[in-house]
């Protein structure tokens, strides 16, 4: 009921709107090496020579230089995660339980945001070591990484 | 209170009516770096940022926060404005008062929009009132159409008239590297084109763009020491009246007659066309180029097809108009005012190249857009 | 700074305001705040509107409302429009203030969260190659945070729960409030869980409300104000953008935006010479965290000040009297929210949640994905 | 980057599907109560400069007063401007093309100062010109649910 005791109207309705983002050339490369070769790149300033993943075409950190690729091995450590418990189906790209997890890839210096799966939830631990999950139908985008599992591959002494 | 503010800088994009190479953040960074190499600064320099454009064209909400790899706002002060079209210049006028107010010194502002990224009327259309408008509403064109049929019929102006501002605009482009069309075209060009709702034709609006602008403004001390010529602002208006498409009266234009009226009135500008030496007009489309002049009391009610025949508005002509090309050549629409402001003050810096205007010591930057809004701002190569 | 606040308004926030659209909102808002500046519309010379054109579901929102903030009125006012928090349209008003151009200034900001979708709206906040397809929005986001603040600094869910009880506790003093809850420590852990370590409890609510502010350069206020309220200091500053480029457990904007008001309010102890803090609470966690960047205590010390009711209104340093954004949070509207508590409190007006001495306060806001930029405020009477 | 211009370039399609439960208002909620239930038209006239406001609306802009009087309006008017839309777009609500051709058209209501946007249902744009006389037809009884398009769309009177 509204102040004047009336009904109140609410037009229910909705913004739909197709969008075509272009990624870029460096958002391309990175996202072809991943469909083409499964391999996760990351950029290296020619400056400070910090390794930033996502990737960038310029360094934010110290005014724009140039950066360059390198190859990183794709496993890393899990500094961060969260365990999400509602479902928006709009949203979310998998059915619950979602966890993110905030993963430092071995030789990067910045977190990639991303889902943790094939996961025994008592063991989750910051620290703990993860391996990327490809999908085998792979179009070039980040959720062509289906996520990132424990996996003791390479530095199995961890962190 | 305040202090003196100059655009001492300004940095834009080759625009494009598509970037696939770069992504929106990157698009901005392109334009900062300009700016900054233009005024021979580094983000150092740069004490706060601000920066716009509108939400729905690329679905990117908290822009601001989103752009801080392109804008280099990291661990800097920045916020965002946004008023549709006017967005460019209302980004402008923000960072006049960062200045102004003497909470910064040197202040980055930046406007940009990748209209390749959605559709642009039906991202127009999202500005319409969702219960009232939105399910008819057809962009701007129609109110567009009345206003010039409307104006054509009061004062006898003929649809070649309107085709004469094109031509203009179309050869200043072609001077402009920066531009996003590059050819020049004939009044036959525009007469022939395709008729979108009369009598407005296809090469009498303004194409859709991928850019980005950014204009650094400075303090008094500081500006005198970045730029040999600073372009100092002497004032600016704004006026963003009407709630409904169906509230406008399209055969005025009030907003820009009070802008003008009040901007003029605070600077003492008495008879436009002797004072002022170059307007960047914010034209959607060719109409504007002819009745908009006299709403800015540049000429008499009618008048204005006589000067735009007579090369009065030409580049080399007594009060150039758009020597940028104007918005019938470039339209990122969030950058679009930007670019105004920008053009103006590279003018009055005297680094406008081919496009120079010969003395540019006084220029008008205008901006459009809502419901016929109006946004004004005026640089000046001498301090009030 | 010669900017002071001559008249404030707030709706009571609600989920749901359903009788009311945008302009109605603002109406009601501008119409009491120069009421009570004892103005009329023909006394101010610009206005600055707030709004988000996501959450109002429209593109240039801010079209809906110029008829309604007077921005139409006569032959039309100067106007701008900032998208962002209120905090960051006040910080706008007061800079066409200070560069002389305008010696009264209305800022007003709306919002409605009821009717779009929250975590749909806040998902678009990220960037659309490599976060936002993922499906985080505010509270998954906000969750990573408190993760790695808590673990960083042993704070516990318990520590959180603490903020939760006392704010919701505090709404209920606050007749505009949007949940004035009675809770205990217990209610709050074993609230629903939402995103480990948030739950329910730990959450603030999606509010509908309105804002206006009325401000004036020295020469109004000595002469209209009837107790002008006076910002002395604004600081603000944004982070990076990827949640991968930033520690999380850190808020670097945060302290660099209160350094910087601080300076400019010749603020040397905030402890010491603050006396009252409106911060934004979106999250329990947030009130701990942005304390401490703020320089209230020590890092990870936060905790310690809310257990040992420092912060309750008893306390030392009341924080959030109002019952903070974890009772109402009208997205955009909060920040001003706070600004408005402030400026009742220096004004010895907040009623049942009066602060005693209350003589120089803390507005603070937040824009962005785990509170990204920061817009600190320092207002005293 | 130093990357070459051989990279193929990437382009996300997304379709961003926001839904909304917009109010109408009080003002709002009034004029579409009625067009539901009875099929008439209110607008609101300021008490000041005496302009008639469709939408009906709480304050008159440029007077910025209080408006509270309620006036009927015509369901028929004058059409002001018009456009026949033949280059389809995205429709922001459907996601998709809206259907064309379709006329575009502002219409000023007998006793109303501002235009009601709607449609028209006349394409051919040799047969239109503006100053004509069009009213509203409305959906069916049971039909209408209270929004602008319990008005189906504006019809060219007779004998013009």
């Amino acid at each position: 009921m509204a102040r004047d005791q009336e009904e109140a109207i609410v037009y229910k309705g909705r913004i739909r709107m197709p969008y075509n983002w272009a990624v870029g050339e460096t958002g391309s490369f990175f996202l072809n090496k991943i469909k083409d070769d499964c391999q996760i790149w990351a950029t290296k300033c020619s400056e400070c020579e910090k390794v930033l993943l996502p990737p960038r075409r310029n360094c934010p950190y110290c005014f724009f230089p140039r950066t360059n690729w390198i190859q990183l091995s794709g496993n890393g450590v899990l500094t961060n995660y969260t365990k999400v418990h509602y479902h928006e189906p709009a949203l979310h790209p998998q059915d619950p339980p979602l966890i993110y997890g905030m993963i430092k890839l071995d030789g990067a210096d910045t977190s990639l945001l991303h889902l943790l799966g094939e996961i025994d939830e008592e063991n989750l631990h910051e620290g703990m070591r993860l391996e990327p999950v490809f999908k085998e139908e792979r179009t070039g985008h980040i959720k062509d990484i289906k996520y990132f599992r424990p996996g003791t591959l390479f530095h199995k002494e961890g962190s | 209170m305040g202090q003196r503010v100059a655009a001492v800088g300004f940095g834009q994009t080759y625009h494009r009516s598509r970037r696939d190479d770069v992504n929106g953040i990157e698009l901005i960074g392109e334009a900062v770096r300009s700016a900054l190499e233009d005024a021979e600064l580094t983000l150092d320099d740069i004490d706060a940022v601000v920066i716009g454009n509108m939400d729905h064209f690329e679905a990117v909400n908290y822009m601001d926060n989103w752009s801080v790899d392109g804008t280099g706002a990291f661990m800097k002060p920045v916020f965002k404005v946004t008023t549709g079209g006017t967005t460019g210049t209302t980004v402008g006028i923000a960072g006049y008062h960062h200045v102004a107010s003497e909470m910064f010194d040197v202040v980055l502002a930046i406007g940009w929009e990748k209209n390749s990224e959605s559709d642009t009327t039906g991202a127009i259309i999202t500005c319409s009132d969702p219960i009232f408008d939105r399910f008819s509403f057809s962009g701007a064109l129609p109110g567009l159409a009345v206003e010039a049929s409307a104006y054509m019929k009061q004062y006898g102006v003929k649809e070649e008239d309107a085709a004469r501002v094109a031509v203009r605009d179309r050869r200043h482009g072609a001077l402009n590297p920066y531009s996003h069309l590059q050819s020049e075209i004939t009044t036959e060009d525009v007469l022939n084109s395709t008729m979108l709702s009369y009598p407005v034709k296809l090469l009498d609006i303004c194409p859709r763009t991928d850019g980005a602008a950014a204009v650094i403004f400075a303090g008094e001390k500081k500006a005198k020491r970045i730029s040999p010529r600073p372009a100092w602002i002497m004032g600016t208006s704004v006026r963003h009246a009407n709630c409904y498409f169906g509230d406008i009266d399209y055969t005025a234009n009030d907003s820009l007659k009070y802008a003008t009226r009040e901007l003029f009135g605070n600077v003492g500008i008495k008879e436009p066309l002797k004072e002022l030496d170059l307007v960047e007009l914010y034209q959607p489309y060719t109409f504007a180029g002819l009745k908009w002049m006299e709403y800015m009391g540049i000429c008499g009610p009618g008048e204005s097809p006589q000067l735009v025949w007579d090369g009065v508005t030409d580049l080399g002509g007594e009060l150039p108009f758009n020597p940028s090309g104007g918005v019938l050549c470039t339209n990122c629409i969030g950058a679009t005012g930007m670019l105004r402001i920008g053009e103006a003050a590279m003018q009055i810096q005297g680094k406008a190249g081919a496009r120079q205007v010969e003395d540019a010591n006084l220029a008008l930057a205008t901006g459009f857009g809502g419901t016929f809004w109006t946004d004004m701002m005026l640089l000046s190569s001498r301090p009030w | 700074m010669d900017v002071a606040i001559l008249g404030v308004a707030q709706t009571k926030y609600d989920g749901k305001k359903e009788d009311y659209n945008y302009a109605e909102l603002v109406y009601e808002v501008t119409t009491q705040a120069l009421e009570d500046a004892g103005m009329t519309i023909d006394e101010i010379d610009n206005i600055v509107t707030v709004s988000n054109d996501f959450w109002d579901g429209r593109t240039i929102s801010c079209m809906g409302v110029q008829d309604a903030c007077g921005a139409a009125y006569g032959e039309g006012k100067n106007v701008s429009t900032v998208e962002g928090d209120g905090t960051f349209g006040i910080l706008y008003g007061a800079m066409r203030t200070l560069s002389g151009s305008y010696s009264t200034t209305l800022v007003v900001s709306h919002s409605k969260g009821s009717e779009g979708n929250s975590r749909m709206i806040t998902n678009a906040m990220f960037d659309y190659i490599y976060q936002r397809p993922l499906g985080l929005d505010a509270i998954s986001s906000s969750a990573l945070q408190a993760r790695e603040y808590m673990n960083r600094y042993g704070v516990t869910e318990e520590d959180c729960a603490y903020v939760s009880v006392k704010n919701r506790k505090q709404a209920m003093q606050n007749p505009y409030a949007h949940l004035g809850m009675d809770l205990s420590i217990d209610d709050v852990l074993n609230s629903r869980p939402l995103a480990d370590p948030i739950k329910l409890h730990d959450a603030s609510p999606v509010s509908d409300g309105a804002a206006a502010v009325v401000l004036g350069n020295r020469v109004v206020a000595n002469k209209k104000g009837r107790k002008p309220v006076w910002l002395k200091g604004i600081g603000y500053c944004s982070d990076a953008h990827f949640l991968g480029d930033r520690c999380l457990a850190e808020a670097p904007a945060l302290q660099k935006a209160s350094h910087k008001a601080y300076e400019m309010a010749d603020i040397n102890n905030p402890t010491e010479d603050i006396d009252v803090v409106e911060l934004y609470d979106a999250f329990s966690y947030m009130e701990l965290m942005w304390l401490e960047e703020m320089g209230f205590c020590s890092k990870g010390d936060g905790k310690k000040l809310t257990r040992r009711g420092v912060t309750a209104m008893d306390g030392e340093l009341p924080v959030n009297p109002s019952g903070g954004v974890i009772s109402s949070h009208a997205v955009l509207v909060a920040g001003m929210a706070r600004v408005i508590e402030c400026a009742l409190q220096i004004r010895g007006e907040a009623e049942g949640r009066q602060v005693k001495h209350a003589k120089t306060a803390l507005a603070h806001g937040i824009n962005g994905p785990c509170a990204q930029s920061h817009c600190v405020m320092v207002l005293s009477e | 980057m130093s990357s070459s211009g051989e990279i193929e370039l990437i382009k996300l399609q997304e379709v961003a599907d926001l839904p909304y439960n917009w109010s109408a208002g009080k003002y709002g909620s009034k004029f579409l109560r009625s067009l539901r239930d009875e099929k008439r038209f209110w607008g609101t006239r300021c008490p000041q400069c005496g302009k008639v406001y469709f939408p009906p609306r709480e304050v008159c802009g440029p007077c910025f007063a209080h408006i509270d009087e309620w006036v009927e309006l015509s369901t028929e008017g004058t059409l002001t401007a018009f456009s026949v839309v033949n280059f389809p777009f995205i429709d922001p609500e459907l996601g998709e093309k809206r259907p064309v051709p379709y006329t575009f058209g502002y219409i000023q209501l007998d006793g109303c100062d501002t235009a009601m946007s709607h449609f028209v249902n006349e394409h051919d744009h040799t047969k239109l010109w503006r100053g004509m006389r069009v009213k509203a037809v409305f959906k069916e009884d049971g039909q209408r649910v209270g929004n602008m398009q319990d008005v189906l769309y504006f019809e060219i009177k007779e004998n013009q």
